[in-house]
């Protein structure tokens, strides 16, 4: 069963650092507070989307093989010469 | 009962059971504590006349360094011990002549978790058999003595030069003395690096893998300790073919040859098959680092985090990058995050009551140590002795170390200043908190949730469930109580630091900044579990937090800027003593362990030069103590100065002598 | 300083219960695994936004005083007499 | 040492010293672990005969119900000791005389968490004083003596019928014997009422709050045992004003009184002062439930749970709800997400060594009571003794009521069903991390992240940070290790259950549930904690849960399946063979203590008539024990029959006058 667009929840407990939110059918979770909204106190019902960011991924991966090469080119080309010695 | 001295060894330490068999039992139920690599090998014998009416006696010594392939070469080492007692001192005495009757073996087997166990009879056979975590005997197979030859190895390669580990009665021997030792290492190795996770790793490690357990880090140490990383490449190129991670091994053994092309393209292959590896991003990091290339260095790191963010190590890199950087907001931040782990230390035999304790020492040596009795030269300033650094330990001493190179890099009022900017200081949570209360919370919700505070201030915060509250952050292990001159550091109060009894000058002095600024002592951050302070009340409908932008400090990190605090406030202190001496050209007089440990205060602080002093002058006393010279002696090397090296070398080697470690 | 719309993290470890995310400037969290979208994998970039709901709050609220209404006018209001005896 | 008889009190308990004064040293060193009303009043006293040469002795004993009001009455109190030494049998005997010298009084004062002592020489002063937590002493306040009046009060209140409170040497009085004292307990309960909190609460609440306390407990109790809850409205009346939520307090007294439409008022004029406070909406939830209203009940119970999500009792009362509205699925939901708390206990002396134990018994009350010996009929089917559900407490014990309700009401097979379509199952579980690990996982991976897992099938998991690693549930304390006949439970093992040697039966017989259908064994589901378990290797990369409509269940539920078939399966069997041995026309024999647990089983699976059976059946053995008396006593007063009540009532007042109780 594929995952809802948004989840429903209403804030039970309210911490400096953790929430608790509590949902449908005795669903119970911790959440960061620092995620909630600047007004949300408790008794608040609060709406969570969360989508994946699949262009964000990409250009990190992207990023992440450039890299890569740029070192690969830098430093793993060319075993270093011996120095030629003249007497 | 008194021991006969005809029944001692000559050069062996010795510890006399008061009840015989004790050792070997105690021994036996501590099996099951073993977490790691276990506990040096114990050598129990029983000593005996043979004339009846003399009781036998029970010795026992820890050993590493012994061949612990076969039951034969366990038993000939108890046989060696035959001919340790000492000679009747004249021949014709008539005391009883004591010999080793019979003797046993332990040698745990930490892939396995068993301790094998080899009996000899003098004269008489040799019974070998395994003893599980169960106290139960079993066969010992041939997988088992490889298993459990690589355990002592690696106990003797990782133990025996380890300042921490202290044992009374310890010998430590070569664990390898020939071509053929080291051939016989490296084919056990390879056969048992598959199981290298079962023996543990680092303190510093949350989770032992393949190429991060105590097995790669003792062929990491025997081989490159002496530059000779061309055999350990040979055993990680075969192996990397079934594990690719091990390429993060092999790249940095060709770095340690100097062969930088091979290590990048070995890094660069393996990188495709394992992005996820954060040994393998690490390697690469640790030698774009080396070539000053902290950009890039930065980005394999924040990856690395990414991949392994339960390890402590990922982080520590990149707080480190962020240091490099001068980026010292991030480096702060990324301190804060990184985890802690409860230090456990290493696995250690349980202490037992002795008899006796027979500590054989000869002159030969000990002409050129000084005397080893403690004198006024051990003695030290309490406030020297009560700094709480030296007893981090783990991860803590991890992470202070990297808070100590942030502040010898920025200084102490820039540190407080960027801390103050990126942690929610106590006075400011305080005071939003206060504004939630007042606003959102009726009379009667004020104690209602949160902790039970008592009239008395003492918390009773009752059990919790995981699920529902958030444990408190552990108790950082080894951080001692802070007690700054007996008074408790208090929350939200800012002091002019002055220096009062119990401070290390007599003359009270202002505490001056390297600048010439007057210390200021901390302000307490506003923490994770401040829920449980007696000033702030935890109220359930309290409001979330409105700086975004700030992060809550963790407890750990508030404790280790207090023991950074005491170590900056007894080295200001220090230094403005000196040069206050100097201009009266008064000589300035401290003990031996003082200047030891104000070297080892300069090290923390990184002040090499200082450090240096400290310890030379350690030397002016006629002290017994190998630290300085261990010291001196990474120091001249460093800055490759072999004539003193050589020198500090020879003198902590017969310290070493002194301590039954048996160089062939 | 108000939040932002919208969060972006890293998942950094996935458990069961529990994911660990990882944020911009060192910041970590714990996040409920079930809120994360199906495919979300370590590695994964997820979006978070997390908005009050008033209307809910508003129905919610109403629902309750109509209930507290409801038992006052069932069982609150009059105090049973004394029986009629015929003797 | 002997103690001579005539050094012995005529009727109170007592325990001699081996070491004089030993009994208040250990106290004082006990007082920081009190955590919450604190054990009993300890009553020390020195015997002496006054002659050189016998050396004196120190006899203790605890007591509840003495009036803590004042020195002067615990001096009375010790004083009364004097006469109740054992006369000299014959008046002219040379038999030393003995005579109490001094005595000691101590009572721990709940609310400021000290110890109020009173010293009393005979003859001679009475000195009392306080000793804190550090063992400091201090001068006692008019306040004090007052709370601590009150605390000893709310012990007497709340120990004396607690049939699991068990204490050697225990002496209980009559707390309050006149109307004048249950109006200065009423003055001061209402002075130190927003002190509550202070003095602790029931084992499953998480915080104790200014109605959720020992306090309020001990009040409610009092006047409700007796039906007079008049005296509690009038002080909670007055109390109201300064705390609005006490109206949840005032309305139950008005229910217990009868005075519905009152508490109805009150509740929802409360309610728009304190929206959120749990105990006002379970007061209106009760009374509601209590009119068959349950859904309107439930709504109020899912605010409360939202109101209070820490607290276990929010939890438990929407669980029991949704099992009132036969929603099973929602009610094993509810139970899962019950947050669990560590049970303590009550706060206890340490017990010492003692001399000897003095348990004075007269025959007068003797005579009605059997023996006091240990027979056969004190002896048990291990099967029966190892039964883990009474090794329960606090919340767990709450949680199982709760189970044990539900599998009442749809029987085994029906739970079961409903169990595998809330929870992950182990099987799905491991399948679905399969798949995910194959897809996902390079070799190197697989074992770099989450626990170390031995070869042997340990696991050491390492140590964790707060904010990385979700911390194991708890291990519930108290319940013990379940042997289904010695095997194991083997998770994703579906067996048949066979009876062997262990079990009841000694002819195997099939276990058949209610229907006659065979009992099924529980499959073990997919927990919080099964990263843990040897057979699932947790990992990184793992993909998150498909089944977002399907729960993990929490380890302690699961724990408690376990339980609840074991429960079910002696049970099962039992029932098998009354059924067989009736059909037989054989006797069907057991001993007392064997109808004892088998009818405590009755009562936990809600089988009432078969449960009475057993206790009766344990009246017919001539066996000490209370337990059915008060058992048959509750269940004859719930079907209203006077008769046998008052016949029990008689019996269970003598057991405990034979325990020290004293009514008047």
């Amino acid at each position: 069963m594929a995952s809802p667009e948004s989840f429903t929840f209403t804030v039970g407990k309210l911490d400096a650092g953790m929430a608790i939110l509590l949902g449908e059918r005795a669903h119970l979770i911790e959440f960061p507070s620092i995620l909630l909204p600047p007004g949300a106190t408790t008794g608040s019902i609060v709406n969570i989307a969360v989508h994946q960011n699949h262009q964000a991924e990409r250009k990190r991966d992207n990023e992440f093989w450039e890299l890569q090469n740029e070192i690969l080119d830098t430093y793993g080309r060319e075993s270093p010469k011996n120095p030629d010695l003249q007497v | 009962m008194a021991i006969p001295p005809e029944a001692l060894y000559k050069d062996i330490p010795e510890l006399f059971e008061i009840d015989l068999g004790e050792a070997l039992t105690a021994r036996t139920e501590a099996l099951s504590t073993f977490r790691e690599l276990g506990p040096p090998d114990l050598c129990h014998v029983v000593k005996s006349t043979g004339r009846a009416g003399t009781r036998d006696l029970g010795s026992y010594h820890y050993v590493s360094g012994v061949d612990a392939s076969s039951s034969a070469s366990l038993a000939a080492y108890i046989n060696s011990l035959t001919y340790a007692i000492e000679e009747n001192p004249t021949w014709f005495s008539n005391a009883a002549k004591w010999k080793v009757r019979n003797g046993c073996y332990c040698c745990f087997n930490a892939f396995s978790r068993v301790d094998m166990r080899v009996d000899v009879k003098i004269p008489g056979g040799v019974n070998a058999y395994v003893i599980d975590l169960r106290g139960e005997r079993h066969e010992a197979t041939q997988e088992i003595w490889q298993e459990t030859y690589v355990s002592a190895l690696l106990r003797a390669i990782l133990y025996s030069d380890d300042p921490t580990y202290t044992l009374e009665s310890y010998r430590k021997l070569d664990p390898i003395t020939s071509a053929d030792g080291e051939l016989r290492f490296l084919q056990a190795a390879e056969a048992l690096f598959a199981k290298g996770w079962q023996v543990g790793s680092d303190p510093e490690i949350q989770v032992a893998t393949v190429v991060s357990n105590h097995l790669t880090a003792g062929i990491m140490k025997y081989f490159g300790d002496s530059g000779r990383f061309q055999q350990a490449a040979n055993l990680f190129e075969k192996l990397r073919v079934h594990e690719p991670e091990v390429s993060s091994l092999l790249a940095r053994s060709y770095i340690g040859m100097n062969e930088e092309v091979k290590a990048v393209q070995i890094i660069a292959n393996a990188m495709k098959e394992t992005p996820q590896s954060y040994t393998l991003l690490h390697a690469q990091c640790d030698f774009l680092r080396s070539k000053g290339k902290f950009e890039w260095a930065v980005k394999l790191a924040r990856q690395a985090v990414n991949c392994a963010p339960s390890e402590f190590v990922t982080w520590e890199k990149l707080t480190d990058l962020y240091i490099d950087l001068g980026q010292y907001d991030s480096a702060l931040l990324t301190l804060n995050s990184c985890p802690m782990f409860t230090f456990n230390g290493r696995d250690a035999h349980r202490t037992l009551p002795v008899a006796k304790i027979h500590l054989p020492f000869h002159r030969a040596i000990g002409e050129i140590l000084p005397e080893r009795v403690k004198t006024e030269d051990d003695e030290a300033d309490p406030a020297l002795q009560r700094l709480p650094a030296p007893g981090l330990r783990g991860t803590w001493a991890r992470a202070y170390s990297l808070l100590t190179r942030l502040v010898s890099q920025i200084g102490w009022d820039e540190l407080l200043k960027t801390r103050s900017s990126v942690f929610v200081m106590e006075e400011e949570y305080r005071m939003q908190k206060a504004q939630s209360d007042i606003k959102t919370v009726p009379n009667s919700a004020r104690s209602s949730s949160g902790p039970v505070i008592h009239e008395d201030g003492t918390v009773d915060d009752g059990s919790s469930t995981r699920a529902i509250v958030s444990p408190p952050s552990p108790e950082p292990a080894g951080i001692p109580t802070i007690k700054i001159s007996g008074e408790e550091a208090e929350a939200g109060q800012e002091a002019e630091r002055e220096p009062d009894e119990g401070d290390i000058v007599s003359t009270p002095l202002h505490i001056n900044g390297p600048n010439g600024v007057t210390m200021q002592k901390p302000v307490q951050a506003a923490g994770e579990d401040k829920q449980d302070s007696s000033d702030i009340t935890a109220v359930a409908q309290a409001e979330p937090f409105s700086f975004s932008n700030k992060r809550l400090c963790e407890r750990w990190l508030d404790n280790l800027f207090m023991v950074l605090y005491e170590d900056l406030r007894v080295w200001t202190i220090f230094r403005a003593e000196v040069a206050h001496f100097k201009t009266q050209h008064v000589a300035y007089r401290k003990t031996g362990l003082e200047w030891e440990i104000l070297g080892d205060l300069g090290l923390r602080l990184h002040h090499k030069e200082e450090a240096k002093e400290a310890f030379q002058r350690c030397l002016d006393s006629p002290r017994y103590s190998v630290k300085p010279w261990l010291k001196l002696m990474e120091m001249y090397s460093e800055e490759g100065d072999i004539t003193r090296t050589i020198q500090t070398a020879i003198r902590a080697a017969a310290y070493a002598y002194a301590d039954y470690t048996e160089m062939t």
